[in-house]
């Protein structure tokens, strides 16, 4: 089996968690043998982009399109589009509804995005409970202007008012880029000058918090609790003072999973629900920090 | 010698030269996209087939639409940076008419009609309280772009199944009816620039609003109109866009500004004002559109595609410059 | 004559075709039209007298409808304007009235024939009709004896010609009253004289002009009556052949005016520009001049002779094609614009509002760009130094402003000149090359400016005046040379500097 | 009355008038920013808590460093564009030289450097080429993210521990080092603008480039200085940038252009060139960060603050052109 291979990939927006998708695939292709040719591509958060993209790559003549639709509702005509074209669709991180999914798409490479927010929740309801504290204030950070952050939170908040019913969401802004993050989370420090932790549903939101928390010297009175591994916040992690929980989906672990579908696709044996879940890790310790620094020495997620 | 005497010696010196440097531009441009052509013909593999033509006219679509309005309202001097929102905001106000149940065609007019009022305020701001046109459509970005994300929560709005809408985005014999919305409106927009008093108003305008308003020309309520067509044209973008995605979407269209823009100033039409055509702008429209295109067929990293994009505006916009001095240049003698 | 009475009896009331009552108009900080009632009859040729800043081209605004008076009446063929904006413009236009403004306002990307219709493009079924208009045009520029295609873009043009297609702009139509702003202040002699034959067909027809100039000897030619201004306010309206030149301008100014004294010239030998075979295509054929120090030299020619171009290429700012080009007999190959004012060189242009002042600016600061280190101390600006600067070029050259820091946009033209020319003294200069330095200028600042150039000489300095009004040449200027086909054709010295030989000078051969 | 008119009564008439429509502008500016404190106290938990002022000053410094310099750069008569990307891009770039082991102080230095040299370009650009700035700008706006996208992969670059930069990060007696550098800048600013021939030949050629470039200004230099600052002024934001994250960040900065431009435009600052100060700049700068600290205090709704930001950037300028008209009336008499 070393015939070419030529996939599209779509990257969902500017996160550092698309390039381990990146590596991912590329992995991927020399695991099985192949030698790749992918089309990347960034959508930018737009689904006006990621239509026209997604009409280029299938001009381009892919094989197969591997991508993490913006939206479950904007993106699925464009996924149509290529699905009537004959080229098997390999969704990654987000999906269509289940009834488009069905009809347009040959695999999901998922790790849940509520399964993300839930187990997180969880981590910090037992953070809580071990701290003594009944009624938490918490503040999110969110990207909420991707569907994927709604379905975080909403995870997150079930677990966490599941566990403790008397916690309380003070707040929530936007803040996915580590700039705005620790600016909003700096703002929203003297708001709430009694907050008990963060949550940020992405890698720019934890770690912009974590950061604002240190520079307001608000060390040991206010945690956070978070989405997305990167080098900087397994570094948080192993210094547990102000990160106590991570909840990540390893970029390259699931770009492997979405490359090894695509090619089973090609090849016409599609999974048979379609969805392939993929692990979501919890690392909750300084030694979860410490293990990912090692296991990721190259700094990709 | 200074640039400022250069810059000078384009529009004045020996009659009998616009017709030659207009000519240098334009001719540069179509250069430029036969070179496209070619090295992508050869590089990018698919570029040629028909149905990425199609796509092609399709993306030129989206900004060509946005373009022709802009261009008119860059040469009257003036700018709107307030396109992207404005579009998404209309596929989502669109997408809420539709599921209100109004009749889609009505819908359709209802769009129009609120883009060019939306666009009005930027115009009326200019014409009646001398907010500059940047600082008017400027807010005009930030609040539409925020109205349609605080409305539906950055959710999209869905339409469910809608005929016509549908058949929108269904090719006729081939081609999809953005791209021929895009090219009737593109002879309306030429014959309107070139043949009407508005036309040729808007020139005078931005060439010298002083002698215009003096001349009898209504500046005021010109530059109203110019901002109402501009939202018209960007509620026709939004309907279009909603068409293909099928549902109303508030990130959607971010940055397109830029390319419009862009596209009017690669195709010749000065940001001072004054001076600038239509044809310019197909040109220029279809330039960025084919980069874009080719950039993702080559399977470049995307973040690459944005380094090649910029360099290429530049590049163009100097070589366009370069070739006009030149032709002024060549018809002195 | 018949023609004139008949349209005097469409006219009946008074015989005004335009009337202002009690107008009065203030801008910020200025009563520029203060009670003024003002009438004009058709057939009539006005002219319309006043400094700079007397609140001529204000009066004329209110005819036109561009400006609306804070009191008083405008009333145009016995009907009173109303409205404001663009409305009341063009109520004004579509009762006859056809304005040329002292501000050039075309629209120099759109073509000679768009700009002549501005605003009123000829239509058919709603399509602009470019062949009638392009024919209507060819023939209203043949009337001035103009004779480029229509079609061509007004930005290719010369000042000159630009301000000729405005004059061909108004007789387009059936106007009453044609109001023409200083019409000739970038026109050379002969361009003027067309522009003269011009008013005159006008008015025979019926047609009421009111003109506004500076020279005299125009207003002689063409005005029987001319009304003066000062300050806002209409002073007399005088019989222009019954009064004479002194009385007029005594007028005008409200005091007597200071008569400039023809120029005494002396042997001058230290050359401190020589220029020999200067050639710039189309315009210049082949230059050769010497410029002594101490001298007023000046240049003659007709519109479009190149004088414009002589001096751009000397200073710098234009290549030229051959020559040489010497400075205190040293060859400076070719000149960079900067290079030139390290050599003490000074350059003022013929525009002074597109290319001399920055408007914003207050006179300090348009006086001391020239040289900010010499009212710096270790690279900071001086406010001291700048007011003292400032004050010492206000002294000399007269300048009328309240105060050194007043935005120069606000001073009349005469003192933006005085100001535009003091840069270089406060720069010291030794070379000056003025081009058209009294255009649009009143004659009390004329006279001053005469007066200023010759102090200048006397200091050893040298300059180059480059003027299309051939009667002030023998007033300032030790030497004049006219440039024509591209060369240096004649030379004139003072005292032997004879307006009419000039003149045939120049145009010899055509 | 047309606008046209009444634009053209500003600049010229009474003299002395200068000085009072300047002071009508500041204190508009001061009323407003008077008014919003007055609202934030009284209905922001926490806004005037010494903390929370502090994070203000922070803020301010972002926007403010960059817009000293674009403030200059608009009195010119240009326009920049390419601030965010370009405080992104050298905040990466510096995290890579400090990676390398550079020494700190003179990683710094380089940074500047790298900055100044960047910036230069679209001054070149402008000066020799006649390419607007607006386009140069736009080219390196999309060319810098780009390249530090694809030089970061949209991760950010780790600089470990560095005591230098964390220093930077550290408030001094409650202050912290951006605010003090924004302000000693600002005295710098403020001084050049009205103290040097620099500053002053800027003006002029805002004012009119072809009599400042016959009154002897070196007119092509001057730009490329300008673009050079603004470079540098860049690069010191994304050194205070890279110390308060810690990391070089491809991602960051995004936007930040818009609010420096509408920070200098508040200001008072004319976009068509010739006219504004530093001072009203200053006063925009506090506007902009007040409003966008009050929002996120009060917890309204992050989509509708884009909304209250896009319409009080309108209703600021809206409002100081009214004022200086008002003020240019009152001393008519
Ligand atoms: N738009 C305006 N805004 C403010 N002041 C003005 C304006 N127009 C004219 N003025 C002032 O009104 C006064 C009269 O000006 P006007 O232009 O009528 O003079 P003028 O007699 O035509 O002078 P010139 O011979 O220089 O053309 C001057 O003091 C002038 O500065
Ligand atoms: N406002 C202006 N805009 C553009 N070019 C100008 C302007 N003023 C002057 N020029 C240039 O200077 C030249 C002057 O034009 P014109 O033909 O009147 O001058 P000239 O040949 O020097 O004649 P004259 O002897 O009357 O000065 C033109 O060729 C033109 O290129
Ligand atoms: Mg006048
Ligand atoms: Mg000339």
């Amino acid at each position: 089996q070393d015939k070419d291979l030529k996939v599209g990939a779509i990257y969902m927006d500017a996160q550092g968690f698309y390039a381990g998708v990146r590596k991912g695939i590329q992995d991927g292709a020399k695991d099985a043998g192949r030698k790749l040719e992918v089309i990347e591509t960034n959508a930018q958060g737009d689904v006006s982009k990621e239509s026209s993209f997604i009409d280029s790559l299938i001009s381009a003549g892919v094989q197969a399109i591997i991508v993490s639709p913006v939206s479950a509702d904007g993106s699925f005509r464009a996924i149509r589009r290529a699905h009537d074209a004959g080229i098997p669709v390999v969704c990654y991180n987000t999906c269509l509804s289940e009834n488009d999914m069905k009809d347009y798409v040959s695999a999901y490479a998922v790790g849940d995005p509520y399964q993300f927010g839930h187990k997180l929740g969880d981590a910090a309801a037992d953070y809580f409970l071990a701290e003594k504290k009944d009624a938490p204030t918490i503040a999110v950070l969110n990207c909420e202007f991707v569907e994927v952050c709604v379905t975080r939170r909403k995870g997150f908040e079930e677990a966490l008012f599941a566990k403790v019913p008397n916690a309380k969401i003070v707040d929530n802004q936007e803040g996915a880029t580590l700039d705005k993050a620790v600016s909003v989370a700096s703002t929203m420090l003297s708001s709430h000058p009694d907050l008990d932790a963060f949550f940020g549903e992405a890698g720019g939101a934890t770690l912009g918090a974590a950061r604002a928390v240190k520079s307001q010297g608000r060390v040991g009175k206010t945690v956070v609790f978070g989405g997305d591994m990167t080098t900087e916040i397994a570094q948080e992690l192993a210094d547990f003072s102000v990160i106590k929980a991570v909840v990540d989906i390893s970029g390259q672990g699931l770009g492997k999973l979405a490359l090894t579908q695509a090619i089973n696709s090609i090849d016409g044996k599609p999974p048979a629900g379609i969805k392939v879940a993929y692990d979501i890790d919890l690392y909750k310790s300084a030694e979860d920090g410490k293990g990912w620094l090692e296991a990721h020495a190259d700094g990709i997620p | 010698m200074s640039n400022d005497q250069a810059v000078r010696t384009v529009p004045s010196g020996a009659p009998r030269r616009r017709g030659l440097s207009q000519h240098m531009n334009e001719i540069s441009l179509f250069v430029a996209i036969v070179a496209l052509y070619v090295v992508f013909t050869t590089t990018a593999n698919g570029f040629m087939s028909f149905n990425n033509q199609i796509n092609i006219l399709r993306d030129a679509a989206t900004i060509g639409i946005a373009a022709w309005a802009a261009t008119l309202i860059i040469i009257s001097g003036e700018i709107d940076v307030s396109v992207g929102p404005m579009v998404a905001f209309i596929s989502v106000a669109l997408a809420y008419l539709l599921q209100w149940g109004i009749p889609t065609p009505l819908a359709f007019v209802l769009a129009i009609i609120i883009g060019a009022a939306l666009g009005s305020i930027a115009g009326i701001l200019r014409a009646y309280f001398d907010v500059p046109s940047f600082v008017g459509t400027l807010g005009l970005w930030s609040a539409l772009r925020g109205t349609a994300l605080f409305m539906t929560d950055a959710l999209p709005v869905s339409i469910g199944r809608n005929d016509i809408v549908d058949m929108l985005d269904r090719p006729v014999l081939g081609v999809p009816p953005a791209a021929i919305i895009m090219l009737i409106l593109f002879a309306v927009f030429a014959f309107v620039s070139r043949k009407t008093a508005f036309g040729r108003s808007v020139y005078a305008i931005g060439g010298n609003p002083q002698a215009a308003f003096l001349s009898g020309i209504n500046v005021a309520r010109i530059r109203v109109q110019l901002f109402a067509i501009a939202g018209a044209m960007a509620a026709v973008s939004g309907i279009l866009l909603l068409s293909r995605l099928g549902s109303g979407n508030a990130t959607a269209a971010s940055g397109l500004e830029f390319d419009v823009i862009a596209a009017v100033v690669v195709g010749g039409t000065a940001l001072s004002g004054g001076r600038g055509s239509m044809l310019g702008t197909l040109l220029g429209v279809l330039v960025i559109t084919l980069i874009g295109n080719g950039l993702v067929l080559l399977g470049i990293n995307p973040f690459f595609q944005q380094v090649v994009r910029g360099l290429i505006i530049v590049v163009a916009v100097l070589a366009n410059i370069q070739a006009i001095k030149r032709g002024a240049a060549r018809s002195k003698g | 004559m018949t023609q004139s009475a008949n349209a005097r009896q469409s006219h009946p009331v008074d015989g005004a075709i335009a009337a202002l009552e009690g107008c009065t108009k203030r801008y910020p900080g200025v009563l520029a039209l203060d009670n003024a009632s003002f009438r004009v009859a058709p057939g009539e040729v006005r002219a319309l007298l006043g400094k700079n800043g007397a609140g001529k081209s204000t009066l004329i605004r209110m005819l036109t409808g561009a400006e609306v008076p804070d009191s008083g009446t405008v009333s145009i063929d016995g009907v009173a304007l109303s409205g404001s904006g663009s409305a009341r413009a063009q109520e004004a236009f579509v009762r006859g009235v056809r304005v040329v403004y002292q501000e050039l306002s075309l629209v120099p990307g759109m073509s000679i024939a768009e700009n002549l219709f501005l605003g009123r493009w000829p239509r058919r079924a709603g399509v602009l009709d470019y062949t009638g208009m392009e024919a209507e045009a060819r023939d209203a520029m043949q009337r001035l004896g103009l004779d480029m295609p229509p079609s061509d873009p007004v930005a290719g043009l010369s000042p000159a010609e630009r301000q000729l297609v405005e004059i061909a702009r108004v007789l387009l139509g059936k106007p009453k009253l044609v109001i023409l702003d200083e019409p000739t202040s970038s026109l050379a002699a002969a361009e003027a004289e067309k522009v003269m034959a011009a008013v005159k067909r006008i008015a025979a027809d019926g047609i009421a002009v009111i003109y506004i100039s500076h020279r005299m000897n125009e207003i002689r030619q063409i005005a029987r009556s001319a009304t003066v201004m000062r300050d806002g306010r209409i002073i007399d309206t005088v019989d222009v052949a019954g009064a004479d030149t002194r009385e007029i301008v005594r007028l005008m100014l409200g005091s007597e005016a200071a008569q400039a004294a023809a120029v005494e010239t002396k042997a001058r030998d230290k050359v401190v520009l020589d220029i020999s075979g200067l050639a710039l295509a189309p315009k210049l054929a082949s230059v050769s001049f010497q410029l002594r120090q101490g001298e007023v030299l000046g240049i003659a020619g007709l519109l479009g002779a190149g004088r414009t171009e002589l001096l751009q290429a000397i200073m710098g700012v234009r290549a030229y094609d051959r020559g040489t080009i010497c400075v205190d007999g040293i060859d400076i190959r070719r000149p960079g614009y900067r290079a030139m004012l390290d050599r003490g060189f000074g350059y003022t242009p013929e525009s002074r509002k597109e290319e001399g002042i920055v408007p914003l600016l207050g006179v300090d600061e348009n006086t001391v760009a020239t040289d900010f280190a010499a009212v710096s101390r270790r690279g900071i600006l001086s406010a001291r130094r700048i007011a003292e600067a400032t004050r010492d070029v206000i002294a000399r050259l007269h300048v009328k402003t309240a105060a050194t820091d007043t935005p120069i946009g606000t001073l009349s033209g005469g003192n933006q000149q005085k100001v535009v020319i003091g840069r270089w003294v406060h720069a010291g200069s030794r070379v000056l090359l003025l081009d058209e330095p009294t255009r649009g200028v009143d004659v009390e600042a004329k006279a001053q400016i005469y007066t200023i150039i010759r102090q200048l000489a006397a200091e050893g300095r040298s300059v180059i005046f480059v003027s299309s009004e051939i009667e002030e040449l023998p007033l300032v200027c030790d030497r004049v040379l006219v440039l024509r086909e591209g060369r240096l054709m004649e030379e004139f010295t003072s005292p032997n500097i004879d307006q009419d030989a000039v003149m045939a000078a120049c145009i010899a051969g055509h």
